[in-house]
Protein backbone atom coordinates (compact mmCIF):
# COMPACT_ATOMS: atom_id res chain seq x y z
CA UNK A 1 0.00 0.00 0.00
CA UNK A 2 1.00 3.49 -0.85
CA UNK A 3 0.54 7.39 0.22
CA UNK A 4 1.40 10.76 -0.80
CA UNK A 5 0.16 13.13 2.06
CA UNK A 6 0.94 16.28 3.73
CA UNK A 7 -0.02 15.27 7.22
CA UNK A 8 2.27 13.35 9.97
CA UNK A 9 2.90 9.98 10.19
CA UNK A 10 1.36 8.33 13.14
CA UNK A 11 3.81 5.16 13.09
CA UNK A 12 2.13 2.82 16.01
CA UNK A 13 -0.73 3.51 14.32
CA UNK A 14 0.01 2.59 10.86
CA UNK A 15 1.94 -0.45 11.88
CA UNK A 16 -1.42 -1.79 13.53
CA UNK A 17 -3.47 -1.17 10.65
CA UNK A 18 -0.28 -3.26 8.43
CA UNK A 19 -0.14 -6.13 10.52
CA UNK A 20 -3.97 -6.17 11.93
CA UNK A 21 -4.37 -10.05 13.06
CA UNK A 22 -1.87 -11.23 10.77
CA UNK A 23 0.16 -14.42 12.91
CA UNK A 24 1.76 -15.29 9.54
CA UNK A 25 4.01 -12.11 10.29
CA UNK A 26 7.39 -13.04 11.85
CA UNK A 27 9.29 -9.88 11.57
CA UNK A 28 8.64 -6.03 10.65
CA UNK A 29 11.68 -3.95 9.05
CA UNK A 30 10.58 -0.34 8.48
CA UNK A 31 12.37 2.79 8.11
CA UNK A 32 11.73 6.65 9.19
CA UNK A 33 13.39 9.06 7.23
CA UNK A 34 13.60 12.64 8.79
CA UNK A 35 14.65 15.92 8.65
CA UNK A 36 17.80 17.07 9.72
CA UNK A 37 19.20 20.67 11.01
CA UNK A 38 22.28 19.69 8.95
CA UNK A 39 22.40 19.49 4.87
CA UNK A 40 26.31 19.25 2.84
CA UNK A 41 27.47 21.20 6.33
CA UNK A 42 25.02 23.95 6.62
CA UNK A 43 22.51 24.89 8.40
CA UNK A 44 18.96 23.99 7.48
CA UNK A 45 16.12 25.93 9.42
CA UNK A 46 13.08 24.64 6.88
CA UNK A 47 12.41 22.56 4.13
CA UNK A 48 10.01 22.29 0.92
CA UNK A 49 9.30 18.94 -0.73
CA UNK A 50 7.58 19.35 -4.10
CA UNK A 51 6.34 16.21 -5.76
CA UNK A 52 4.49 15.65 -8.94
CA UNK A 53 1.08 14.30 -8.24
CA UNK A 54 0.13 11.61 -9.77
CA UNK A 55 3.05 10.45 -11.00
CA UNK A 56 4.74 9.84 -7.35
CA UNK A 57 1.65 7.85 -7.02
CA UNK A 58 2.52 5.61 -10.06
CA UNK A 59 5.83 5.31 -9.05
CA UNK A 60 5.14 4.68 -5.60
CA UNK A 61 2.41 1.95 -6.59
CA UNK A 62 4.86 0.07 -8.98
CA UNK A 63 7.84 -0.03 -6.90
CA UNK A 64 5.35 -1.39 -3.96
CA UNK A 65 4.61 -4.44 -6.53
CA UNK A 66 8.07 -4.72 -7.79
CA UNK A 67 9.40 -5.09 -3.84
CA UNK A 68 6.37 -7.74 -3.23
CA UNK A 69 7.35 -9.48 -6.71
CA UNK A 70 10.71 -9.87 -5.35
CA UNK A 71 10.42 -10.88 -1.46
CA UNK A 72 7.40 -13.03 0.14
CA UNK A 73 5.94 -9.97 2.09
CA UNK A 74 2.60 -10.27 3.92
CA UNK A 75 2.12 -6.50 3.84
CA UNK A 76 4.08 -3.48 3.02
CA UNK A 77 3.55 0.28 3.13
CA UNK A 78 4.98 3.68 1.94
CA UNK A 79 3.85 6.95 3.11
CA UNK A 80 5.66 9.94 1.48
CA UNK A 81 4.78 13.54 2.62
CA UNK A 82 5.21 16.62 0.85
CA UNK A 83 4.63 20.48 1.70
CA UNK A 84 6.99 22.37 4.25
CA UNK A 85 8.81 20.74 7.13
CA UNK A 86 10.94 21.60 10.23
CA UNK A 87 14.05 19.73 11.58
CA UNK A 88 12.63 16.71 13.05
CA UNK A 89 9.75 16.41 11.23
CA UNK A 90 8.94 12.63 9.95
CA UNK A 91 9.62 12.53 5.89
CA UNK A 92 8.69 8.80 4.76
CA UNK A 93 7.94 5.87 6.06
CA UNK A 94 8.45 2.23 5.04
CA UNK A 95 6.97 -0.76 6.25
CA UNK A 96 7.52 -4.13 5.17
CA UNK A 97 6.62 -7.42 6.98
CA UNK A 98 7.42 -11.22 5.67
CA UNK A 99 7.19 -14.21 7.31
CA UNK A 100 10.84 -14.13 7.99
CA UNK A 101 12.92 -11.76 8.96
CA UNK A 102 15.80 -11.13 6.08
CA UNK A 103 12.29 -10.52 3.57
CA UNK A 104 11.67 -7.89 5.61
CA UNK A 105 14.51 -6.64 5.90
CA UNK A 106 16.08 -6.40 2.13
CA UNK A 107 12.58 -5.21 1.17
CA UNK A 108 12.56 -2.26 2.96
CA UNK A 109 16.10 -1.34 2.01
CA UNK A 110 14.76 -1.50 -1.15
CA UNK A 111 12.01 0.34 -0.94
CA UNK A 112 14.04 3.32 0.60
CA UNK A 113 16.77 3.18 -1.53
CA UNK A 114 14.84 3.53 -4.90
CA UNK A 115 12.98 5.93 -2.97
CA UNK A 116 15.61 8.19 -2.60
CA UNK A 117 16.91 8.01 -6.49
CA UNK A 118 12.99 7.38 -8.50
CA UNK A 119 10.28 8.81 -6.19
CA UNK A 120 9.68 12.85 -7.88
CA UNK A 121 10.31 14.49 -5.02
CA UNK A 122 12.91 17.58 -4.44
CA UNK A 123 13.99 19.60 -1.63
CA UNK A 124 14.27 22.70 -1.36
CA UNK A 125 15.94 24.36 1.98
CA UNK A 126 15.83 26.82 3.63
CA UNK A 127 19.54 28.23 5.09
CA UNK A 128 21.17 31.36 6.21
CA UNK A 129 22.02 32.13 2.89
CA UNK A 130 18.60 31.67 1.18
CA UNK A 131 16.43 29.33 -0.21
CA UNK A 132 18.82 26.34 -2.37
CA UNK A 133 17.25 23.44 -4.73
CA UNK A 134 19.03 20.09 -2.99
CA UNK A 135 21.08 18.10 -5.42
CA UNK A 136 21.10 14.39 -6.13
CA UNK A 137 23.45 12.59 -4.58
CA UNK A 138 25.66 9.82 -6.35
CA UNK A 139 26.07 7.60 -2.98
CA UNK A 140 21.92 6.99 -3.95
CA UNK A 141 22.35 6.23 -7.38
CA UNK A 142 25.26 3.64 -6.24
CA UNK A 143 22.40 2.20 -3.85
CA UNK A 144 19.47 1.73 -6.02
CA UNK A 145 21.71 0.23 -8.88
CA UNK A 146 22.98 -2.64 -6.54
CA UNK A 147 19.12 -3.98 -6.60
CA UNK A 148 19.81 -4.28 -10.54
CA UNK A 149 17.01 -3.21 -12.64
CA UNK A 150 13.51 -1.75 -11.65
CA UNK A 151 10.47 -1.43 -13.86
CA UNK A 152 10.03 2.00 -15.57
CA UNK B 1 0.65 18.21 -25.57
CA UNK B 2 0.97 19.32 -21.79
CA UNK B 3 4.27 20.47 -20.27
CA UNK B 4 4.67 19.87 -16.70
CA UNK B 5 8.08 21.70 -14.93
CA UNK B 6 9.29 20.81 -11.44
CA UNK B 7 12.15 21.95 -8.54
CA UNK B 8 14.23 24.43 -10.66
CA UNK B 9 13.87 24.04 -14.21
CA UNK B 10 9.83 25.61 -13.13
CA UNK B 11 11.62 28.43 -11.38
CA UNK B 12 14.26 29.29 -14.33
CA UNK B 13 11.09 28.27 -16.87
CA UNK B 14 9.40 30.29 -15.21
CA UNK B 15 5.46 28.88 -15.60
CA UNK B 16 4.67 25.13 -13.81
CA UNK B 17 3.02 24.00 -16.80
CA UNK B 18 2.14 25.03 -20.44
CA UNK B 19 0.31 23.80 -23.44
CA UNK B 20 2.23 23.48 -26.96
CA UNK B 21 1.60 22.20 -30.08
CA UNK B 22 3.85 19.83 -31.30
CA UNK B 23 5.53 20.33 -34.94
CA UNK B 24 5.72 17.56 -36.91
CA UNK B 25 9.30 16.74 -37.00
CA UNK B 26 9.27 16.19 -33.61
CA UNK B 27 8.80 12.58 -32.43
CA UNK B 28 11.24 11.62 -29.28
CA UNK B 29 11.88 12.90 -26.01
CA UNK B 30 15.69 14.10 -27.27
CA UNK B 31 13.55 16.11 -30.31
CA UNK B 32 11.47 17.63 -27.95
CA UNK B 33 14.27 18.88 -25.09
CA UNK B 34 16.43 20.46 -28.39
CA UNK B 35 13.08 22.16 -29.67
CA UNK B 36 11.74 23.61 -26.26
CA UNK B 37 15.46 25.50 -26.04
CA UNK B 38 13.91 27.61 -28.37
CA UNK B 39 10.78 29.03 -27.10
CA UNK B 40 12.59 31.41 -24.58
CA UNK B 41 15.64 32.72 -22.87
CA UNK B 42 14.17 30.70 -19.74
CA UNK B 43 13.48 27.26 -21.35
CA UNK B 44 17.27 27.90 -22.44
CA UNK B 45 19.05 28.13 -19.48
CA UNK B 46 16.66 25.59 -17.77
CA UNK B 47 17.72 23.35 -20.31
CA UNK B 48 20.92 23.93 -21.10
CA UNK B 49 22.45 20.89 -19.39
CA UNK B 50 20.37 18.11 -20.54
CA UNK B 51 23.01 15.77 -18.06
CA UNK B 52 20.85 17.12 -15.11
CA UNK B 53 17.34 17.10 -16.74
CA UNK B 54 15.06 13.83 -16.13
CA UNK B 55 11.50 13.21 -18.67
CA UNK B 56 8.47 11.61 -18.13
CA UNK B 57 6.41 10.59 -20.48
CA UNK B 58 2.80 9.77 -18.92
CA UNK B 59 4.45 9.86 -15.57
CA UNK B 60 7.03 7.29 -16.70
CA UNK B 61 10.79 7.80 -16.34
CA UNK B 62 11.84 7.90 -20.38
CA UNK B 63 14.74 8.46 -22.00
CA UNK B 64 15.67 10.31 -25.20
CA UNK B 65 15.19 7.85 -28.09
CA UNK B 66 11.67 7.68 -26.58
CA UNK B 67 8.34 8.66 -28.47
CA UNK B 68 6.27 11.38 -27.99
CA UNK B 69 3.07 12.54 -29.31
CA UNK B 70 0.92 15.33 -28.90
CA UNK B 71 -1.56 13.54 -26.49
CA UNK B 72 1.21 13.19 -23.98
CA UNK B 73 1.59 15.05 -20.76
CA UNK B 74 5.13 15.48 -20.55
CA UNK B 75 7.10 16.61 -16.89
CA UNK B 76 10.52 17.75 -17.12
CA UNK B 77 12.97 18.02 -13.53
CA UNK B 78 16.21 17.59 -12.12
CA UNK B 79 17.38 14.72 -10.34
CA UNK B 80 15.05 13.90 -7.42
CA UNK B 81 15.73 13.98 -4.06
CA UNK B 82 13.04 12.86 -1.94
CA UNK B 83 13.00 10.12 0.69
CA UNK C 1 20.24 1.42 25.39
CA UNK C 2 19.21 -2.22 25.80
CA UNK C 3 15.93 -3.55 27.91
CA UNK C 4 15.11 -7.07 28.87
CA UNK C 5 11.21 -7.30 29.88
CA UNK C 6 8.06 -8.97 30.28
CA UNK C 7 5.88 -6.16 29.59
CA UNK C 8 4.60 -5.15 25.95
CA UNK C 9 6.61 -3.23 23.93
CA UNK C 10 4.70 0.62 22.82
CA UNK C 11 6.72 0.74 19.18
CA UNK C 12 5.35 4.78 19.41
CA UNK C 13 6.47 5.74 22.29
CA UNK C 14 9.67 3.62 22.23
CA UNK C 15 10.45 5.64 19.16
CA UNK C 16 9.96 9.17 20.43
CA UNK C 17 12.20 8.38 23.28
CA UNK C 18 14.71 7.24 21.17
CA UNK C 19 15.03 9.73 19.14
CA UNK C 20 13.71 12.83 21.29
CA UNK C 21 14.24 16.32 19.80
CA UNK C 22 17.78 15.07 17.97
CA UNK C 23 17.65 16.82 15.30
CA UNK C 24 21.15 15.56 13.50
CA UNK C 25 19.06 12.36 13.17
CA UNK C 26 18.45 11.51 9.05
CA UNK C 27 17.05 7.76 9.24
CA UNK C 28 15.54 5.35 11.88
CA UNK C 29 15.67 1.78 10.81
CA UNK C 30 13.65 -0.46 13.14
CA UNK C 31 12.86 -4.32 13.42
CA UNK C 32 10.10 -5.78 15.25
CA UNK C 33 10.22 -9.44 15.51
CA UNK C 34 6.39 -11.01 16.05
CA UNK C 35 5.28 -14.80 17.04
CA UNK C 36 4.25 -16.88 13.92
CA UNK C 37 1.35 -18.95 14.34
CA UNK C 38 3.06 -21.72 12.21
CA UNK C 39 6.57 -22.81 12.64
CA UNK C 40 8.93 -25.74 10.74
CA UNK C 41 5.42 -26.37 9.33
CA UNK C 42 3.38 -27.17 12.45
CA UNK C 43 0.64 -24.73 13.99
CA UNK C 44 1.98 -23.20 17.42
CA UNK C 45 -0.83 -22.06 19.82
CA UNK C 46 1.51 -20.10 22.67
CA UNK C 47 5.32 -20.01 22.66
CA UNK C 48 7.58 -19.28 26.07
CA UNK C 49 10.80 -17.97 25.84
CA UNK C 50 13.11 -19.36 28.62
CA UNK C 51 16.61 -16.42 28.97
CA UNK C 52 19.38 -16.36 31.08
CA UNK C 53 18.72 -13.41 33.68
CA UNK C 54 22.11 -11.25 33.96
CA UNK C 55 23.93 -12.29 31.03
CA UNK C 56 20.84 -11.50 28.64
CA UNK C 57 22.03 -7.92 29.54
CA UNK C 58 24.92 -8.14 29.54
CA UNK C 59 25.43 -9.35 26.01
CA UNK C 60 22.70 -7.04 24.48
CA UNK C 61 24.75 -4.04 26.00
CA UNK C 62 27.91 -5.19 24.53
CA UNK C 63 26.42 -6.11 21.12
CA UNK C 64 24.47 -2.07 21.73
CA UNK C 65 28.17 -0.82 22.34
CA UNK C 66 29.56 -2.68 18.85
CA UNK C 67 27.22 -1.33 16.94
CA UNK C 68 27.60 2.20 17.61
CA UNK C 69 31.44 1.45 17.49
CA UNK C 70 30.85 0.18 13.90
CA UNK C 71 28.55 2.58 12.71
CA UNK C 72 28.04 6.68 13.40
CA UNK C 73 24.86 6.02 15.50
CA UNK C 74 22.92 8.65 16.84
CA UNK C 75 20.89 6.45 19.00
CA UNK C 76 20.04 2.77 19.43
CA UNK C 77 17.32 0.53 21.41
CA UNK C 78 17.49 -3.54 21.42
CA UNK C 79 14.06 -4.23 23.75
CA UNK C 80 13.94 -7.80 24.04
CA UNK C 81 10.52 -9.94 26.07
CA UNK C 82 10.72 -12.85 27.79
CA UNK C 83 7.59 -15.03 29.14
CA UNK C 84 5.04 -17.16 27.61
CA UNK C 85 3.67 -15.63 23.87
CA UNK C 86 0.60 -16.61 21.55
CA UNK C 87 0.67 -15.77 17.95
CA UNK C 88 0.97 -12.02 16.74
CA UNK C 89 2.47 -11.03 20.15
CA UNK C 90 5.78 -8.70 19.60
CA UNK C 91 8.71 -10.31 21.02
CA UNK C 92 12.27 -8.21 19.95
CA UNK C 93 12.35 -4.63 19.19
CA UNK C 94 15.93 -2.96 17.17
CA UNK C 95 15.89 0.69 16.39
CA UNK C 96 18.60 2.70 15.24
CA UNK C 97 18.94 6.41 14.38
CA UNK C 98 21.67 7.60 12.28
CA UNK C 99 22.72 11.43 10.23
CA UNK C 100 22.91 8.72 7.32
CA UNK C 101 20.10 6.07 6.46
CA UNK C 102 22.70 3.50 5.13
CA UNK C 103 24.51 3.38 9.18
CA UNK C 104 20.93 2.80 10.44
CA UNK C 105 19.85 0.35 8.47
CA UNK C 106 22.87 -1.95 8.16
CA UNK C 107 23.07 -0.98 12.17
CA UNK C 108 19.84 -2.48 12.52
CA UNK C 109 20.27 -5.85 10.68
CA UNK C 110 23.22 -6.65 12.26
CA UNK C 111 21.50 -6.02 15.75
CA UNK C 112 18.87 -8.41 14.97
CA UNK C 113 21.21 -10.56 13.13
CA UNK C 114 23.10 -10.75 16.45
CA UNK C 115 20.20 -11.34 18.96
CA UNK C 116 18.98 -14.67 16.76
CA UNK C 117 22.05 -16.38 17.43
CA UNK C 118 23.64 -14.86 20.34
CA UNK C 119 21.35 -13.27 22.84
CA UNK C 120 20.65 -16.18 25.44
CA UNK C 121 16.50 -17.06 24.90
CA UNK C 122 15.40 -20.58 24.36
CA UNK C 123 12.07 -21.21 22.75
CA UNK C 124 9.61 -23.60 23.87
CA UNK C 125 6.23 -23.87 21.72
CA UNK C 126 3.18 -25.45 22.24
CA UNK C 127 2.19 -27.38 19.55
CA UNK C 128 -1.13 -30.02 18.89
CA UNK C 129 2.13 -33.10 19.87
CA UNK C 130 2.73 -31.27 22.98
CA UNK C 131 5.36 -28.61 24.28
CA UNK C 132 9.06 -28.44 22.03
CA UNK C 133 12.02 -26.72 21.93
CA UNK C 134 13.05 -24.76 19.14
CA UNK C 135 16.21 -25.86 17.33
CA UNK C 136 18.54 -23.49 16.18
CA UNK C 137 19.19 -22.86 12.48
CA UNK C 138 22.20 -22.39 10.52
CA UNK C 139 20.61 -19.80 8.34
CA UNK C 140 21.00 -17.53 11.69
CA UNK C 141 24.68 -18.67 12.12
CA UNK C 142 25.34 -17.53 8.08
CA UNK C 143 23.16 -14.39 8.50
CA UNK C 144 25.32 -13.48 11.84
CA UNK C 145 28.80 -14.72 10.23
CA UNK C 146 28.54 -11.64 7.45
CA UNK C 147 29.63 -9.22 9.99
CA UNK C 148 32.34 -10.87 11.15
CA UNK C 149 33.86 -11.16 14.64
CA UNK C 150 32.24 -9.89 17.46
CA UNK C 151 32.85 -9.07 21.41
CA UNK C 152 32.40 -12.27 23.35
CA UNK D 1 31.50 -23.08 41.73
CA UNK D 2 27.55 -22.16 40.50
CA UNK D 3 26.32 -23.52 38.07
CA UNK D 4 22.84 -23.12 35.92
CA UNK D 5 21.18 -25.08 33.18
CA UNK D 6 19.14 -23.48 30.91
CA UNK D 7 16.27 -24.89 28.01
CA UNK D 8 16.18 -28.64 27.39
CA UNK D 9 19.41 -28.84 29.24
CA UNK D 10 17.94 -27.73 32.50
CA UNK D 11 15.02 -30.32 32.08
CA UNK D 12 16.87 -33.33 31.24
CA UNK D 13 19.23 -32.39 34.66
CA UNK D 14 16.40 -31.71 36.29
CA UNK D 15 18.04 -28.92 38.55
CA UNK D 16 17.73 -25.38 37.16
CA UNK D 17 20.71 -24.78 39.34
CA UNK D 18 23.33 -26.17 41.63
CA UNK D 19 26.98 -25.56 43.64
CA UNK D 20 29.64 -27.83 43.02
CA UNK D 21 33.28 -27.85 44.45
CA UNK D 22 35.48 -28.29 41.63
CA UNK D 23 37.89 -31.47 41.64
CA UNK D 24 41.70 -29.49 41.71
CA UNK D 25 42.26 -31.51 38.60
CA UNK D 26 39.12 -29.59 37.01
CA UNK D 27 40.82 -26.45 35.08
CA UNK D 28 38.78 -25.71 31.24
CA UNK D 29 35.34 -25.85 30.09
CA UNK D 30 35.87 -28.94 28.50
CA UNK D 31 37.35 -31.12 31.80
CA UNK D 32 34.19 -29.78 33.43
CA UNK D 33 31.72 -30.91 30.65
CA UNK D 34 33.15 -34.44 30.68
CA UNK D 35 33.65 -34.75 34.84
CA UNK D 36 30.03 -33.02 35.12
CA UNK D 37 28.54 -36.42 33.01
CA UNK D 38 29.68 -38.83 35.66
CA UNK D 39 27.20 -36.60 38.22
CA UNK D 40 23.87 -38.11 37.40
CA UNK D 41 22.39 -40.37 34.61
CA UNK D 42 20.44 -36.61 33.77
CA UNK D 43 23.77 -34.92 33.58
CA UNK D 44 24.80 -38.31 31.23
CA UNK D 45 21.81 -37.29 29.01
CA UNK D 46 21.70 -33.88 28.72
CA UNK D 47 25.66 -33.78 28.07
CA UNK D 48 25.99 -37.12 25.91
CA UNK D 49 26.23 -34.68 22.63
CA UNK D 50 28.74 -31.92 23.33
CA UNK D 51 28.13 -30.36 20.09
CA UNK D 52 24.72 -28.66 21.24
CA UNK D 53 25.96 -27.66 24.41
CA UNK D 54 26.97 -23.72 25.05
CA UNK D 55 28.82 -22.75 27.43
CA UNK D 56 28.95 -19.21 29.17
CA UNK D 57 31.50 -18.32 32.04
CA UNK D 58 30.34 -15.58 34.12
CA UNK D 59 27.94 -14.57 31.38
CA UNK D 60 30.54 -14.25 28.40
CA UNK D 61 30.09 -17.02 25.73
CA UNK D 62 33.31 -19.39 26.61
CA UNK D 63 35.43 -22.46 24.46
CA UNK D 64 36.57 -25.93 25.34
CA UNK D 65 39.84 -24.75 26.42
CA UNK D 66 39.24 -21.65 28.27
CA UNK D 67 39.83 -21.78 32.23
CA UNK D 68 37.50 -22.51 34.95
CA UNK D 69 38.02 -21.81 38.43
CA UNK D 70 35.95 -22.50 41.37
CA UNK D 71 34.80 -19.04 41.59
CA UNK D 72 33.18 -18.88 38.66
CA UNK D 73 29.31 -18.65 37.63
CA UNK D 74 29.37 -21.30 34.49
CA UNK D 75 26.13 -21.74 32.67
CA UNK D 76 24.96 -24.39 30.01
CA UNK D 77 22.86 -24.46 27.49
CA UNK D 78 21.61 -25.36 23.69
CA UNK D 79 22.10 -23.36 20.95
CA UNK D 80 20.06 -19.81 21.33
CA UNK D 81 17.17 -18.97 19.78
CA UNK D 82 15.79 -15.86 20.64
CA UNK D 83 14.85 -12.91 18.54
Amino acid sequence: MIRVQRDDIDIGAELAALTGDNHRIGGIATFIGTMRDLSDGQSVSAMTLEHYPGMTEKQLDAIDREANRRWALEASLIIHRFGRFVPGERIVFVATAAPHRQDALDSCAFLIDWLKTKAPFWKLEETGDGARWVDARDSDDAATARWGETPK
Amino acid sequence: MKLLYFSWLRQRIGVAEESVSLPTDIKTVGDLLIWLRGRSDGHAAALADLSVVRVAVNQDYARAADPVSDDDEIALFPPVTGG
